[in-house]
């Protein structure tokens, strides 16, 4: 299979669905000329022109809220935030207005938007460059939320995103779009919520996603090299909705659970699975479920700091490890 | 306009009534005293341009079009609301006659309703036939980050929006004074070199000629308007409200001003109306919502299983 | 001991300290002349002056920005939220600069800012005026976050607040500000990060805060009264920091947990303390932890539809009951 | 000031250099070819006054006064940095020299530096004693709405506030034209009846004398002012930005109207410096960032368990 990028893949979804749906508009930052800081959208204005490309002032609030306002009305609109970081400039369009429409009006409207931003840490931009919002997103209510960790699943899950009706936040990472990996050819989409076994295993299960799951599965690697230990490895994909399914059927075999993310952990989604094994298979843990989570502190510039507070592979192994003792 | 007028009225005066029956959960927002701009403004609009307004927007919303039975029947929460009681009285929306939704947040509903314009701006319709979209909201919302982000954008991109500034000199108990340095809103528009307009909102004729005018300016692709209304809510804020901020006499004073009453002079003076035709469509008016009470109260509540209906599409 | 309402506590707590300190300065839409939507500035503004007691206009990122620039330079700014629905507003002055910048800085500045505001449903509002918002601050690092349910908790609560450097986010709830309880004369602190055993039992324990609480009391009562149970309710009051000290020594003695909060259920409090509970006192369970928590859901106006989303007694009895069975 | 000017300069091709190293972590925003705004502006200020600034604020914040040493240590994220190398180049924050924060967020410094002005305020200083508080933000900046949210207040409220607008015509890789529909940034003021003046930021004794008379106004209670100064930046956005968006001529022109280069054609011309002395000037400028860079590479990392360190007061 050919090999592209996370960010070409991302690209390849976009325009494809551009062409197929000429509702689709594009609104963001620099995304038009310039072709996006991430260069997600590089080559789409020369493609589709200004019209469904298009460059905004630096107004999150006013862009996004116009873009609800453009899914209520026929257009398919995916509004591109630079810094996933920025959400908190538009958070009352998001959670206020995209994500309570249509429940809201009784079903009398639908709000087919997708949002894209990126996320993470990894880079030393610091505190306001490098959050995660997933759990924000998770715990409000009305929007979807997609986190892809390769390109072939960044590729499949924007396509879907882009054909179902309701608000979508699909999330990036920025330490993602210079990976590289297998992407099949022609119009292969990828549901949501149905999440990936990416790697089998047998003696525990790792749950995780975005580029955390690439840290899993280096450590699911150190595990089986340096410890002969077997970890089966879970892609959510998306966490709203979440697949307890594949997890559950997965601690049948292994009966020990690790979740791991780089969002803070409090109330973070390495909780709330633990939560529902708990509400549907409490009985099938082995020993309590492991976190392995960023700490609940802003993330720091200095590498020495940030890599304190963003879980590394190694702390994924050392979990692993106290879990199996 | 006049029967349309009443019609909001005779819908509020019931609503406050039911409030204080306590059948109406939540706040209750009335706009009466404004109906001028709300029929004004709806009137010289087409039934399918777009609309987006407030928690204070009923008459805005009946000014529109709303079925009214399906207007009571939300404020009472019946499955037969025009949101299935889910909304109450902040929410109605109703994309058939263009409603993209009341707003409980200050503010919020412009920069929606600017993408609704953008929406109308790329469906590319014949020059003088494009849909426009109009955004109500009052004095205290201008001093809110999104009615800015909407507003440049707005006249950046010369969308068929238009912006319909209430100004009823309060925003909730705050006098304007206290709110903005300016002493005409409507010079809020010039730090976006928009075109604006401030009119008398109780005039019902300036007000459908002025929101003719924008929107034909709006049609023409010749960008947005902002009006400044100047109008007065009768009532409190919501019912409740104990009115310390003003006083008694100014309340007074401005009943003497109201729309109804002036539309009705009018009426009378240079249409030749009589006082009993006018008598006869207010009655006409209040049958008509009296039937919607009846409907909205014949009608069930929601059963609590519905919570799961209308999540996703 | 004289009873007084949670308002009333509230407004004797600001009085207080507005005396003792007078950096102390209130801001917020309709504090000063009106008194307050909720009464609870009533009188202030006669007393402390229009300097001390602002009037803002709508322009909540705004006013929340500069009361960070004020605990910056010497004041002690209380910035009030109408409706906690607002914050989404003002996200940004609130989490990428209040909650951050004392971390951010290497701790060169202190942000000594309390944010109040009501949260909850209950009472119709509807979607956009009826959330809580406690898992945000808990989740988004930089914020101490307390959450009164009684008169006197509010009172102390609120007091210790504005006596602590960091920023606090001190939420109350529309439905408890007519509640009355026994408030202590005298200047009376609560701590911060301790919880409070609101009523002792011996069955199960239930974790609760806020308005919660007292359904969680109130159905420990029909458990006692109707079916023999002996329900210990333990009142966290902060989530942060929160204390799991004293949920610990409850499961030792019951070794079952119930958790309740109005908030959604999706990475709520319940699935934090469920997953604390998990790292700190797995083996004392008895059977897994029971959540009663908010649907992922918008909380609607219609009555039968509020009480479907927000968790009311019956639902607490009915989990406590599953729990024991 | 020129030597001020030169410190900037020299600070912030020192830190290119060391993000080609990659010794410099996260994006780097230069502010070469607008340090006249910067340094006219807190020349012209006191000690004590209160600032906000951006990303792109190296020059503001050198200016003030901010200690090289620590901030380029802040650069390479080390232990001795400005921030104990927590924040890195977005966030450096000095209180001694009223720094209240660079900010990553556009447009989130405004209102930090009007509550500061509102602080000030509060501190009844004798009339003309008042201290002031300045923000830096940029042309984009315009479009945020806490921006306009604290624009609306400080002239509400008549704040000692000093708005600077550097319009460099560009926000990131977007034109001016694309991102506002004014003809002069300057005229947003409008908008909130703000006195406002547009002055060549490149020219730093038209930065100096403006600012002076902006705080005089500011200390005398009459209220903010907002400063448009039109200045251009050399570099990139950030360093790696392909500038896709600009002509290398237009650049090129540029270079010929910079800021360094015209306070010492002025100094020559008016003041009869020679160009030895400039020289010097520049020379004591770059050996005192060697002499930083020397003392940030030779100061240690912080080490991880510092992250549990400043985290509550
Ligand atoms: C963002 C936000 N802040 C505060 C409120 C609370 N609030 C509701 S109405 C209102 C006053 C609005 O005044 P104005 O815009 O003049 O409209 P009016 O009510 O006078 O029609 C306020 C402060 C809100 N709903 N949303
Ligand atoms: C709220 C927000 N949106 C977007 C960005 C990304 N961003 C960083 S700088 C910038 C351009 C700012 O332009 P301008 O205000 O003109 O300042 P300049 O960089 O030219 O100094 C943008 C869009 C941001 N940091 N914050
Ligand atoms: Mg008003
Ligand atoms: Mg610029």
């Amino acid at each position: 299979m050919r090999e592209l990028t996370y960010t070409q893949a991302l690209r390849e979804a976009l325009s494809e669905e551009m062409e197929r749906d000429g509702k689709i508009v594009l609104m963001g930052e620099d995304i038009g000329h310039y072709g996006g800081v991430f260069r997600v959208t590089e080559g789409l204005i020369e493609k589709f022109g200004p019209k469904r490309v298009k460059d905004t002032p630096i107004s999150e609030a006013g862009f996004v809220g116009m873009a609800v306002g453009m899914a209520m009305t026929g257009q398919r609109p995916v509004a591109e935030l630079m810094f996933m970081d920025f959400a908190l400039v538009c958070a009352d369009q998001i959670w206020n207005q995209a994500a309570k429409l249509r429940s809201m009006s009784g079903g009398r409207v639908k709000v087919p938007l997708v949002i894209r931003a990126q996320q993470g840490g990894g880079r030393g931009n610091g505190a306001q460059h490098s959050e995660s919002f997933e759990t924000l997103f998770t715990h409000l209510p009305g929007m979807k939320v997609a986190l892809p960790s390769t390109p072939a699943d960044a590729k499949g899950l924007l396509k879907s995103a882009l054909r179902q009706d309701d608000p979508v936040m699909f999330i990036e990472h920025k330490l993602l779009y210079n990976t590289k990996g297998p992407v099949p050819d022609g119009d292969v989409t990828i549901p949501f919520g149905k999440a990936d076994v990416k790697r089998e295993g047998t003696d525990l299960t790792i749950v995780s996603y975005s580029r955390q799951l690439l840290f899993a599965l280096e450590a699911a690697e150190t595990l089986q090299k340096e410890h002969g230990i077997s970890a089966e490895v879970i892609d959510l994909r998306t966490t709203v909705p979440m697949d307890m399914d594949t997890i559950v059927t997965s601690l049948k075999k292994t009966h020990k659970l690790l979740v791991t993310h780089e969002s803070h952990s409090s109330c973070g989604i390495g909780a709330e699975v633990a939560m529902r094994v708990m509400e549907q298979a409490f009985y099938e843990l082995d020993a309590p479920i492991v976190r392995v989570a960023g700490l609940d502190l802003p993330i720091h510039s200095a590498r020495p700091l940030e890599e304190k507070v963003l879980p590394q592979p190694s702390a994924i192994v050392e979990g692993a490890l106290k879990l199996l003792k | 306009m006049y029967e349309r007028m009443h019609l909001c009225r005779s819908f509020e005066q019931a609503c406050i009534q039911l409030y204080m029956e306590k059948e109406i959960r939540g706040s209750l927002h009335p706009s009466i005293g404004q109906e001028a701009t709300a029929v004004g403004a709806c009137f010289a609009l087409r039934p399918d341009d777009y609309m987006t307004c407030t928690y204070r927007g009923h008459s805005a919303c009946i000014a529109k079009g709303i079925d009214v039975n399906a207007a009571m029947a939300e404020m009472l929460n019946k499955r037969t609301g025009i949101s299935k009681g889910k909304g109450g009285s902040m929410h109605w929306t109703d994309p058939t006659i263009g409603l993209l939704g009341e707003n409980a947040i200050v503010g919020a509903g412009v920069p929606i309703a600017a993408g609704a314009a953008l929406s109308a701006q790329m469906d590319d319709a014949p020059p003088g036939k494009s849909k426009v979209a109009i955004t109500f909201f009052g004095d205290g919302a201008i001093n809110q980050g999104a009615f800015h982000e909407a507003m440049n954008m707005a006249q950046l991109w010369k969308l068929p929006l238009i912006l319909l500034c209430e100004n009823n000199l309060y925003a909730e108990m705050t006098p304007l004074a206290d709110s903005n340095p300016l002493a005409t809103v409507a010079d809020r528009a010039k730090g976006y070199n928009m075109h604006a307009v401030k009119i008398d909102g109780n005039d019902i004729v300036a007000v459908y000629d002025t929101v003719c005018a924008a929107s034909e300016r709006a049609r023409a692709g010749e960008g947005p308007t902002f009006i400044e209304a100047m109008t007065y809510r009768l009532t409190g804020h919501m019912v409740g409200d104990a009115e310390t901020y003003r006083t008694k006499e100014e309340v007074a004073e401005a009943r003497k001003h109201e729309p109804i009453l002036r539309a009705g002079e009018l009426l009378k003076r240079d249409y030749g109306v009589s006082t009993d035709e006018l008598a006869a469509l207010a009655a006409k008016s209040q049958a008509r919502i009296d039937a919607a009470v009846k409907f909205a109260k014949e009608s069930p509540a929601p059963d609590p299983s519905e919570v799961y209906e209308d999540v996703w599409a």
